[in-house]
């Protein structure tokens, strides 16, 4: 499935009432998935709660926009606040879930998303790490296979992680997974069989 | 999640004997005492009261502690003229008394509320609130570890509050609330005007949603 | 002399655009004799900086008060912030002066005056402690001789500390002494020679 | 002591070689460009400089880490479609990097403003960041211990000041600096409009005179 149906999937997945953080990257494309009388309220590290969706640079008010930098609209109900109270409220456990996107799951729960590990790579963390151990629960947002093929939902990490143990819902492409002590749980998949996962992954699954 | 727009009696049904209650206020500024006199009605004791003073006069903190109802206070400043009931209780051996200097009270419930396992603090060194606890330098300066306090419920006051829980305060009354907000598993605010969304300045929010779990409106 | 008169030297002393806390009792008084304009800025630890002065209960708005619970006024420029942002700032070195009261002085700078020690008094600290280790100078305002005439600028405090090595000026009844490196110096008298401060004091003495 | 309004050449003029400068802003919201550009022009170089991105474009932040007047950056996310200054100067080895996720970022220089000397913190844990540092474990939690980050000097952008130094921010672009304001031996605050004493609601400040010891009126 593309990243329009997986963001739709997500955005019905997430609580009424929710104080959620989207991620940069895909999983901003869940807000637009969001219905209104939800009540789920969006968070951006740089600030806000309350934010509204990403509006074209002509509409720009560039001193509010979201984590990626994007123009953004306030909604009503909305809250300004600086950076300390900003990761303070996520560090404290205080948002529902966040989503981000990941290079690499692994069974336990670790979350790899900063860093390739590439010795030339210029490193950026940005707020991944502070949300990874702050949300009450971390999805990730992902495409299950690499463009080689190889799984991203892992044994364990290869890449340096982001945090340890903080995964609990996987949504692919291709199946959604959900982590937790009595290991990964298949719940959905698209285009692909149970007995196919078993073989692609090399993680122990369990049918739902 | 949601914040509940409810009563004194039905936001505080959940307190257990047992808990550990933060109550906003500096002195009576910002006290909620609806919200404490809900409390006494509701009956639970053996409660860890945490708050700046001991009570005041007859209402309030101090008819809590009249009741009977609190094990043990931490706070900064529990001597104060008219904190009679905590007196008599302290005298009586029936209430524990764990000081606290004001700042450090502030900034270990800050820590709970924002995930902070302890900080080192130069309050106190040197002091008898120092005595036995763990110290260390840091580029040549001594401090106290300090660690969070939580609450399983506060009890706070602000001033105007809009449907989705966002509060604006008053004055000196702000103090302690914002903080108490943010370190309670349940975060009751009562305040003295509900608005509908959107008539709050988002700039001038003191306490966003995220840290109201129930409001009561009391009028003032 | 007086309470006014000694409140009225303090006023003198506090520099122009100084960011001051007055603690409770004797110290609120130096507030009335601060002029208009040297740009004095009152902090109150109860979260508010440009405090004015006391007013009668009459006039009383009592969600405005300062550290002692009196009903103060609010004057233009004020700013109010929680007591964590408070603190912040008391303990961050942000406030230039702040004036106490104190049981007892030590020579090198201790400071006794939140606890008698008497086994059963009801302790009570507030921001003493915070104040004494944060404000960049600490000054005492007390008299120097307790009713029964023992002298309260000491060798060293039989009370409970507040703070170590925290007091730059003492201001009391009959002397205004600097502390410092090099030791205490007495900087004016009042109805008291040098001469007899040394006899009456067992602290060694400089005169200025 | 008393805040000074003045230009941004004046602003900048006793910053010296090797200073850490705590620059505001999240990407070019809340950026201090015409601070930072008067900083460019007064020449300091070797400079230390804490800001969440390093630099966008060619103006600002990376206008003075193409004029190679930075030794080393402080930030959380230095990776970005047009940072391509600061590449260019970690490629060839001119610049050094601290990599400090975004929210120890603001909470190590808010300690440095809290006079607080070291905080255990849950971020990082298990994963390079924290490798070679001091961990705890707090009530079954593991933490790594921070230590405040402080600068010489803030260059922040508010929205509207009084002339004693109260501010005001607009949208996100609050993000940095009020954190950073209190975190610097002097700070410098350029806002688009002073207006008289007064004329801020003393409920809306958001960073209160006393941190702020410049200020200078660029118009937006």
């Amino acid at each position: 499935m593309n990243t329009e149906d997986l963001a739709r999937i997500i955005a019905a997945d997430i609580p009424a009432g929710a104080y959620v953080n989207l991620g940069i990257g895909q999983p901003t494309t869940i807000a637009r998935y969001l219905k209104p009388d939800s009540g789920v309220t969006l968070h951006t590290e740089n600030g806000m709660l309350g934010m509204g969706e990403v509006v074209p640079a002509e509409e720009a008010d560039w001193d509010l926009t979201n984590a990626g930098k994007q123009p953004v609209t306030e909604l009503p109900g909305a809250a300004y606040f600086h950076h300390a109270d900003s990761f303070a409220m996520m560090r404290g456990g205080h948002l529902d879930v966040c989503v981000m996107g990941a290079f690499q799951v692994a069974a336990g729960g670790d979350l790899a998303n900063w860093h390739t590990g590439a010795p030339d790579a210029i490193p950026a963390v940005g707020g991944a790490m502070d949300l990874a151990a702050g949300a009450k629960e971390v999805w990730v947002m992902m495409t299950l296979f690499t463009k080689k093929g190889e799984p991203k939902l892992v044994p364990s990490c290869t890449y340096p992680l982001t945090g340890k143990a903080c995964v609990t819902r996987v949504y692919t492409d291709v199946a959604t997974f959900h982590l937790g002590p009595s290991g990964v749980r298949v719940v959905a998949t698209d285009g692909i069989t149970f007995d196919q996962l078993t073989t692609r992954l090399d993680v122990p699954l369990i049918q739902a | 999640m949601k914040t509940e727009v409810t009563d004194p009696v039905t936001a505080v049904k959940e307190i257990k004997d047992g808990d550990t209650v933060l109550v906003g206020g500096f002195g009576m500024a910002g006290m909620p005492v609806e919200l404490i006199d809900a409390l006494i009605e509701h009956g639970a004791g053996d409660l860890t009261i945490v708050s700046n003073n001991a009570g005041n006069g007859d209402t309030g903190l101090a008819a809590l502690i009249a009741a009977g109802r609190v094990r043990k206070m931490v706070c900064s400043f529990p001597r104060q003229a008219d904190s009679w009931h905590f007196d008599a209780a302290y005298r009586a051996g029936t209430i524990e008394l764990e000081l606290v200097p004001q700042g450090n009270l502030a900034e270990r419930m800050r820590a709970a509320g924002a995930g902070i396992g302890a900080f080192y603090c130069p309050t106190g060194v040197g002091t008898p609130i120092a005595e036995g606890r763990e110290t260390r330098v840091i580029d040549g300066r001594e401090y106290v570890l300090e660690h969070p306090i939580r609450g399983d419920v506060a009890l706070i006051r602000a001033h105007v509050a809009d449907r989705l829980g966002n509060l604006v305060y008053r004055k000196t009354a702000r103090n302690f609330g914002p903080v108490m907000a943010t370190a309670a598993t349940l975060t009751i605010a009562q305040v003295s005007r509900i608005v509908e969304v959107g008539e709050l300045d988002p700039e001038a929010v003191v306490t966003p949603s995220i840290y109201v779990n129930r409001l009561v409106e009391v009028a003032a």
